[in-house]
């Protein structure tokens, strides 16, 4: 027996319009307390590891386009300008926690650990997900936008049910703000109190359609306002600002404090994929404006201003990136591993009847083929 | 021997699951205090807490999305879409996610979810609440689809889903819910993904699912009266589909029926009539004939009477089955091409 | 070309905690300026429309909820308690603007003028609508829940491009809120600036499901500032209220002012519908507490007081509504009107072949069954 | 004679639709100065306005009821999924409202819009982007579900659904929107709901749609050449079904395969192997052949190839066809109980 009154819920605050920010775009520290926002800048390891991370993540990005360029990726959607955000969400994350990325993360994927060849298992064409997502706890990649938005709500939820004070943190776009299922997302997270933050990377542009053909909200923030969510508008080429408020929301979330939102306000430099054609619908001179506000320079200027950085310290990180890449270039020119028989191997536990003939049908024809020259395929 | 109804043996099923494995959870509209609206999930909250089963927020691709990420962490969601319409909401995560999970991870993520949908009509509802939508989900690979006919099968074939590895859409008969029959439960029936004979016989099979189970039974009865033996054949598991025993009851009769409620354009239906075609062609003394909904959106209650699939239908088409057929191969019987299935009567 | 710079939006101003009410629960004006939130009450004229359609409205309702229970309705979800919201917004639409009711809204289309037989067809399972939408600016009442919302965001947006000042009323429930498609139309609403009003009756229950367990949101008003819509939070047993807003909301947007999305704060006095059992799930004093915050009592006392009403009057009322309640069980206890025919009629603008060969079918299954006695439907 | 794709045959018929009526609106993702993903709008915003073609929010649902308002108000939207598994958020929109408004309200409100949906395989896209989704609509009563072949359909049947008084679900084959043919346009081809053969033959049929036509037409020359004449036909409608044509066609030839990329199972090859196999079956020598998509979620780009039914799959479906069966009726030939299409192979 229960009434419909709820329990009293504190009437958030709305987000301020102008964004958190710690470093600012000259790469000193933000002197206004009301742009620091309480936020406190990381300390010199974090602010290094972030370094770091965004000059492999940048490395390994464009050692990914530069193959989808050559055709040796099926597509390749660049993170390019969004460092920041993925690599201080997921710099964030606890070993236990879990990421919920999307086609356009694969940088918060390098630095979430996970080979950088299994992260584009994807988008070579070999197979829809090359990692084990518990293994990293980054579920697979996610292309129906705002889908996986309900899936950390419910793994958090089972996980704090088994006594787990696992978190997760979802990315998502600003276009992906639109769907229903993103409302749905949010709603079940403020309902049920789950530790999930979503960190909406708002770069502005959903292919080729601009920020204010999507919303009319003040900010991305304010959405949290309508479900009793708490909301941030963050600086998104900030490292440490978003970083410290992810940070701040994740352990907020986890001490039972509910789920946050977090609108990060960046740039989407390069065109959304490598087959895409921005000139037919933004100008250049908006990218200009942004790519001079790169996230990296920022924080090493920062770094270097403070000391903490040398060009050795430097030198070791591009060293490492190049490692990567040259890595990475050297796996991908082998062949796929994956054969005709994986297609049938795990549509089910156990395949079916149907399946073992299909796939003795297509073990056939392949054999066949092989005797008088390639499987015609779609032809 | 105890009378049960489906509707009580499903909740049983739910009950026996729930005290079975702590990861069990049951969710979804109206499923918590109220016990779901055709009751099925009655005096489960009160009796496992609000933890293992409760109410969540009102929308099914939530619901659904929220399960896949609780499976993904080990718990087994059976969720319920409050009627067969009300899921659509929740196609997107089912087809995209819940049927492909497993296969995108190559099986480092498997969802062993349950999604219970009360379907079909005769219930006298208004629109939206008669859909038979098991086509949609039959044809989406890396779900297994069943539907049970009887209240033993609503308890085994339930509890058999929700210890699946598969995900498992769960179709339930609604205006079957009701329908009681001897049974002492838990009892566990044929595996979930074999079809059974429910009445043998020997002049044709009529093959069913779900609500139409029933009214084959009724109607081999009629036909029985008419001197003509049919065997009735529960297909029960739509996908994956049990082949072996259609297939060794249609060479048997030479003759096949099959019955739904769905409208029979593109329907399962037309899937058993080619598969059975496939296998059965020289046993087959007739085309499989298909008894089903018209190719109309569900009609409102005064009219679903013309709608279903009942005896009287099945038995023409009985009727049409070609008994005394005296035809050269290659050459058409006086009249053949006139010959139609209900689908295209 | 364009830049993904947005036009500056204003924030919305967060709705108030408190609904604003023009008349208290003991129907007398509201004093506190503030509660008022610079609305006026009324004008006697207006407010008299306003009670004699409830009082018409509620006679209705209990008529088709007698039906119900004699089974000559196939279900009746009943208005009672609710009539404050459903006249109030239904008096406030122009003659060409459109309402988009649900299942839950009989009152409101008896209140727009539609024959009360033809509200009925659907849940009398003649047909799945029995009026001429067009006739009334009425669409179909819609039982998915929140998919008629993005219905009535196009066909505002058409009536614009088409010179039309057409506006739409949206009537949901709380519950409804949750979906999806909720949030679909009212993003397109606020991006497109369509004059759409979305009244939310919150009735606290979604069948057995409290509001709680449905949003974590201070009130359902707050959920605007998320898409830079206006919104306002009323008291929906303040028929006053409800009209002054509403019809506020609607001239603003008729205006080019945008969408707006009002929270009508009432409750759900009857089970979900003639069918549920409430027992199982809610106090019968909270119930209780509702039912004395009658709609009908408030604006009756207050037009009293004020020397707006007397008995001849409000008899005048009773009659008019006992007239309505007597035709409309007259006129149902007529044979519904559809044949088999029906079914094949309007599928596609003209019968397919198979269709024509179906309807051929049936034709002879029925002529057949009566000769034999009755078509053996689903048996 | 011009060499023009389907893709520039369909932005044409766009391009002269929003020019005869003003009524017609484009819109959807990207469709504006973009032009869509495939191009397929290119130029028309900038030719008609953002008023007539424009970029939506994101979110197909959205889309999808917008424009059932726009269309309850006298528009005639024509709006574009950007991709098969994108139209799955709009499926309540479609199945609920836009397939039963007319008959909802007895004509009353209808819903001349058009859904773009680019579908198929074989482009080398990632997962979501290669869905086959065309039985889902064609299983629903109130839709047109049509998919043109060749460039000249592309404009004639894109025109035609424009012009439709019923929603039509316009399945654009994105494997062949680069493919180009010599063609004037404007041009009218048959009207939308008839089938027409591509390649008379006298042995078989082969019937296809959209995609998979041309691989028909491929594999008709392929048998040609073992001497096997192969009769080619292409249903464009899906929904409602040309049975004359195809009827016409299998009872002259005597055996027939359909063709499609979907997964066979519940795929609308059943429904097409069920219907002939009912309107033809004494002139049928062997059973109706399905060449299918397996029955597995769209594979990544690397492994589609084995997934398209290709000519090599069409042809020995060909040679199962009973080139010499010598059976007496209700008999068994040999392994006839074998004797599967690619369905079950
Ligand atoms: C449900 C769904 N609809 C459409 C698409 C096609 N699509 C892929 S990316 C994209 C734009 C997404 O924009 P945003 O969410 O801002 O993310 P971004 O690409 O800018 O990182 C679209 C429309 C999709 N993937 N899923
Ligand atoms: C998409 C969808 N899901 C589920 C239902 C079943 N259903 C009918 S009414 C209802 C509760 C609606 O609550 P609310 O929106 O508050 O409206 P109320 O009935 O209280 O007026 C539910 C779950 C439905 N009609 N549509
Ligand atoms: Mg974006
Ligand atoms: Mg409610």
């Amino acid at each position: 027996m229960t009434t419909s009154e709820a329990p009293p819920v504190a009437v958030p605050t709305v987000p301020s319009a102008e964004p958190i920010r710690l470093i600012d775009a000259e790469g000193r520290r933000t002197a206004d307390p009301a742009v620091r926002a309480g936020f406190d800048l990381p300390g010199p390891d974090t602010l290094e590891a972030l370094l770091r991370a965004m000059v492999v993540g940048r490395r390994f990005d464009g050692q990914a386009g530069a193959l989808a360029k050559q055709g040796r990726l099926a597509v390749y959607p660049s993170s390019r300008g969004q460092e920041a955000c993925q690599v201080g969400g997921v710099l964030a994350l606890a070993e236990n926690d879990w990421l919920f990325p999307t086609y356009r993360d694969c940088v918060s994927l390098v630095a979430r650990g996970v080979d950088p060849v299994e992260v584009l298992t994807l988008l070579r064409g070999d197979w829809h997900c090359g990692y084990d997502p518990k293994a990293y706890r980054c579920a697979p990649q996610c292309t129906p936008l705002a889908t996986n938005a309900s899936h950390a709500v419910g793994l958090t939820y089972a996980a704090r049910r088994k006594g787990a004070d696992t978190a997760a943190l979802v990315l998502m776009g600003d276009g992906a703000t639109s769907e229903g299922d993103a409302h749905e997302a949010y709603n079940f997270a403020a309902v049920w109190n789950t530790p999930v933050v979503f960190l909406i990377q708002n770069n502005q542009w959903a292919i080729s359609v601009p920020l204010h053909k999507q919303s009319a909200a003040p900010t991305l923030a304010h959405k949290a306002v309508g479900y009793g969510m708490r909301g941030y508008l963050v600086d998104g080429n900030d490292a440490a600002a978003v970083h410290a408020v992810v940070a701040h929301a994740l352990a907020e979330a986890r001490s039972g404090g509910g789920p946050a939102l977090i609108e990060a306000r960046t740039y989407r430099v390069e065109p959304h994929t490598n087959s895409d054609d921005p000139k037919r619908y933004r100008d250049d001179a908006e990218v200009e404006r942004w790519r001079r506000r790169d996230p990296l320079a920022r924080l090493e200027a920062l770094l270097r201003s403070e000391g903490l950085l040398d060009d050795a310290r430097m030198a070791g990180f591009q060293d490492e990136a190049d490692r990567l890449a040259a890595s990475v270039r050297e796996r991908l020119s082998r062949p796929p591993r994956r054969t005709a028989d994986d297609l049938f191997a795990h549509v089910y536990a156990e395949p079916t009847a149907a399946l073992r003939r299909q796939r003795a049908a297509v073990r056939e024809a392949a054999e066949h083929a092989e005797r008088t020259g390639g499987p015609d395929g779609g032809r | 021997m105890a009378r049960t109804t489906l509707g009580q043996a499903l909740n049983r099923a739910l009950r026996d699951a729930l005290a079975a494995d702590p990861d069990v959870v049951v969710y979804g509209e109206d499923v918590g205090p109220l016990g779901g609206v055709f009751r099925v999930t009655d005096g489960l909250s009160a009796e496992f807490g609000e933890d293992r089963c409760f109410d969540s927020p009102l929308a099914e691709s939530g619901i659904t999305g929220t399960a896949v990420g609780m499976a993904m962490y080990g718990r087994r969601p059976v969720i319920e879409m409050q009627f067969d319409a009300f899921a659509y909401p929740a196609f997107q995560q089912v087809v995209s996610h819940v049927a492909k999970m497993r296969n995108r991870t190559r099986g480092r993520l498997e969802l062993p979810l349950v999604i219970r949908i009360p379907y079909g009509g005769g219930i006298g509802a208004v629109e939206h609440h008669g859909d038979s939508s098991e086509a949609y989900y039959a044809h989406t690979p890396g779900l297994r689809v069943v539907t049970p006919a009887t209240a033993a099968d609503g308890y085994s074939m339930l509890r058999e889903a929700v210890e699946s590895p598969d995900p498992v859409v769960f179709l339930e008969p609604k205006r079957r819910y009701w329908a009681a029959e001897d049974v002492e439960l838990p009892a566990r029936t044929e595996p979930m993904d074999r079809a059974v004979v429910r009445r043998e016989g020997s002049d044709l099979t009529i093959i069913a699912y779900g609500p139409t189970v029933d009214t084959a039974l009724l109607a081999a009865e009629a036909a029985a009266g008419e001197g003509r033996s049919a065997e009735v054949v529960d297909l029960r598991s739509l996908s994956p589909f049990d082949d072996e025993t259609v297939a060794a009851s249609v060479r048997r009769t030479g003759r096949a029926v099959v019955v739904h409620e769905a409208p029979g354009f593109a329907g399962f239906g037309a899937e058993v009539a080619a598969r059975v075609t496939e296998q059965c062609f020289h046993y087959l003394e007739a085309p499989v004939m298909r008894v089903c909904g018209l190719d109309i959106p569900y009609p409102p209650p005064h009219l679903e009477e013309f709608h279903l699939p009942g005896v009287d239908r099945i038995l023409s088409a009985v009727d049409r089955l070609q008994w005394e057929s005296s035809w050269v191969p290659g050459t058409a019987p006086v009249g053949a091409p006139e010959q139609r299935s209900e689908v295209n009567a």
